[in-house]
């Protein structure tokens, strides 16, 4: 029988060791895998590639993550905290502890789709001629200048869903979708938390993310306690 | 001089330039206000790049679900007919063109178009670019809300950008508290002006040359 | 009011004209826009392309359009008619008055996703080395050799599907939707039949091709008549 | 000797390598005829390159669905636990590496791992070529299965192809009615042999040279 579901937060993150890159879903506070994030603090791995849209939910939900300093590169849309305060994440940036690679958020999901189809680089004109495409191979296309990017995977993928079956479907609400279905296909290991494990398999046609893309599911409630960071 | 346009209103009079049947995204802050503003009875379908065509009015305390959120991070509700979808959909509906309109803010427009919103140089801070370098790419119509001058009295409307681009000849039109300006093959054309505000002065706070319409029009809106 | 709805299939084809390109849905004999196809086979226009999985329901639902000679070139992962004997198409095709470019099945998705994705070309290791890579790019991703492929777009797009609102959103049945969602991506001019035209709005998390990517929609029965060609 | 692999045979061979939670494509003709045989109580998804995983049998006449077909064609149902997806998506799965397996039919296979399976030069025919790329270039284990001969005796299993390639070195195992075949770097490695068929017989329905493993076993099937 598959079964992917898993029981407990350790389990779920099975494998997480030092150096790994982690893919974490979540925006606007939607699709964020709280339960996964705070097991990811728990956890002794260093040196890890952090790529979210922000680290607002990673450092919300998971301070010790950056405050011990166990991230060596973030990958992101928004490198930048809430507020005028300086956070640790960002001290670390500007004391070049922590290596930032700032993407443009279409380019960012699509290069995570390219990274779990199959497609090792694509041309965009997102981001032609500003500071993000230096070092970049440029080329025109039908008169406007593209700059080529590399696909994107990742050793785990950590998700929010809504609804899971033990084949790994997941069904969102909302916007929780976001970048978890792009997550979940270039991540070696994609874990999805949900709110509620169905017993009986989802609707083949209401599905958002196909189990072949999901190796463990895990059911937790809402862990955000009503407070957003 | 009218005093110039609060946020509000330049939120208003963007919003006077949207019709029935448009794709319209608004970045954050002052943008999505125009949806406030969005004429009465015409069915605008408004986006947002974390997964929505059709995004309602923000929330009320009791209908307010976490996991139904613009980009940013508003509570929002759907009108009819919105859809849900993931992020490289929303992604490539803008890079592809199917936008008709996005309306960001700004820190400067240059008179060839280029744009600068992203990197704000608040050197203690990280990077924010977000989806603002999509948008300017994908859309029919890239349009910059964004006040006239810093608060120092510095101009926005240069001749080049001084801060990073976020995209190079994007911008067709900017509204600002003190008029719109198109931005054409041949610079700055100015399409309103505040009332009492003479064209030398709109020009004394600019840092490139802007020719006016043979026509242009009085920039007002209502009191809000 | 937004009201993407029309009432004839002439008004769902307005403007589909000569040297017009036209994608057309189907896969396993789910998807076809069979009254579409009967539409295009009743319209004037000539020097078609057609771009279409295979061309087994144009030429099935509307035998005139090759018989006539309409098309002037097909792009298609199967150009093969079924059965032993050679169609109208194929002798057209034979006899050089037709143009046939074959494209792997999954670079034909992807390139017309690109093509509505704003995506100019990407690198695909799909048919390196093949008589199907001749004349194209060449670059090796991590010791596999790739191909440089172009997006594709089109003038209009024909889909059957199963329930639409005014709005244009769509939602299938089954696996109705095959290559609906990627040809809407890339077509000028979007344009489904469906089942059921709902009085109401579709649920918005159902929806499989957001009608932002829809310029009209025509309700028809099922034409097929329980053949299939 | 014993009789050569029905089609059948060849198909419930191929089946008896698949395990419990695999991802398989089987490819149009002989190869979806290993779903008839695949060991009973594992739980097996299918996919297929119209958009599911998770196909199951083909339907009953009453519970025939003209819009849900696999790739052939074929009304079949699905197995609890499928999903319904488009072609992009579908085609993501198999070139990003998702399925464990492919089984596709063949023309011919080289010592190299070569395949041909697509164009089979019937020239008053158009081309066809459908998935059979992707999946060869996508999937992490790339079976073939065939007649080990041609309808005249001409051999399958090649020096090298001559018909157009499907792809360049992505087969590592090959079915046919009389022997299981491994491509190794070092060429063709026999597995399993008919009983009663001598190597050397074998060698001589071959095009390129057969090297034999140290134990090889004999390839035998159920009545079917």
């Amino acid at each position: 029988m598959i079964d992917k579901r898993v029981a407990t937060v350790e389990e779920a993150l099975d494998g997480l060791g030092d150096g790994a890159s982690v893919m974490v879903n979540g925006f606007g506070g939607a699709g964020v895998p709280v339960a996964l994030i705070r097991g990811l603090e728990a956890l002794p791995a260093r040196d890890l590639t952090m790529i979210s849209n922000s680290m607002r939910f990673i450092d919300g939900y998971g301070p010790a993550i950056f405050a011990d300093r166990r991230v060596k590169k973030v990958i992101a849309t928004a490198a930048r905290s809430r507020g005028p305060d300086t956070s640790a994440f960002e001290r670390q940036w500007l004391d070049g502890e922590l290596q930032v690679e700032m993407v443009p958020q279409g380019t960012f999901a699509e290069r995570m789709r390219a990274g779990g189809g199959g497609i090792p680089a694509f041309f965009t004109p997102t981001g032609a001629g500003t500071d993000l495409a230096v070092g970049k191979e440029v080329r025109r296309f039908g008169g406007e200048d593209c700059i080529l990017e590399e696909a994107m995977v990742a050793d785990f993928a950590l998700i929010r869903g809504q609804r899971a079956d033990r084949w790994g479907n997941i069904a969102f609400t909302g916007t929780q979708g976001n970048f978890g279905l792009v997550m979940a296909m270039a991540a070696r290991t994609t874990v999805v938390e949900v709110a509620a494990l169905e017993t009986r398999h989802l609707a083949p046609d209401a599905i958002h993310i196909p189990g072949i893309y999901v190796e463990r599911v895990i059911e937790r409630a809402d862990e955000r306690d009503g407070r957003t960071p | 001089m009218t005093m110039p346009l609060s946020r509000d209103q330049i939120a208003w009079r963007a919003a006077q330039d949207l019709a029935e049947g448009m794709y319209v995204n608004l970045g954050l802050g002052m943008p999505v206000r125009v949806a406030n503003f969005a004429p009465a009875g015409e069915e605008i379908m408004f986006h947002s790049e974390n997964g929505i065509v059709g995004v309602g009015p923000v929330a009320s305390e009791a209908a307010a679900d976490p996991d139904l959120t613009d980009a940013g991070s508003q509570m929002i509700t759907l009108v009819p007919g919105a859809a849900l979808f993931e992020s490289s959909q929303a992604f490539a509906m803008i890079r592809g063109g199917h936008l008709d309109v996005t309306i960001l803010g700004g820190f400067e427009v240059a008179a060839n178009g280029d744009l600068a919103n992203w990197d704000a140089r608040a050197t203690h801070k990280g990077q924010l670019v977000g989806g603002a370098m999509d948008l300017v790419t994908g859309a029919k119509s890239v349009r910059v809300m964004m006040n006239h001058t810093t608060r120092d009295g510095g101009a926005r409307l240069l001749q080049a950008c001084t801060l990073p681009l976020t995209g190079l000849g994007m911008v067709d039109r900017v509204y600002t508290d003190l008029a719109v300006v198109d931005v054409t093959p041949d610079g700055f054309l100015v399409r309103e002006l505040l009332d009492g505000l003479g064209p030398d002065e709109l020009q004394d706070r600019s840092g490139a040359e802007l020719a006016f319409a043979e026509e242009y029009g009085v920039l007002s809106a209502p009191a809000l």
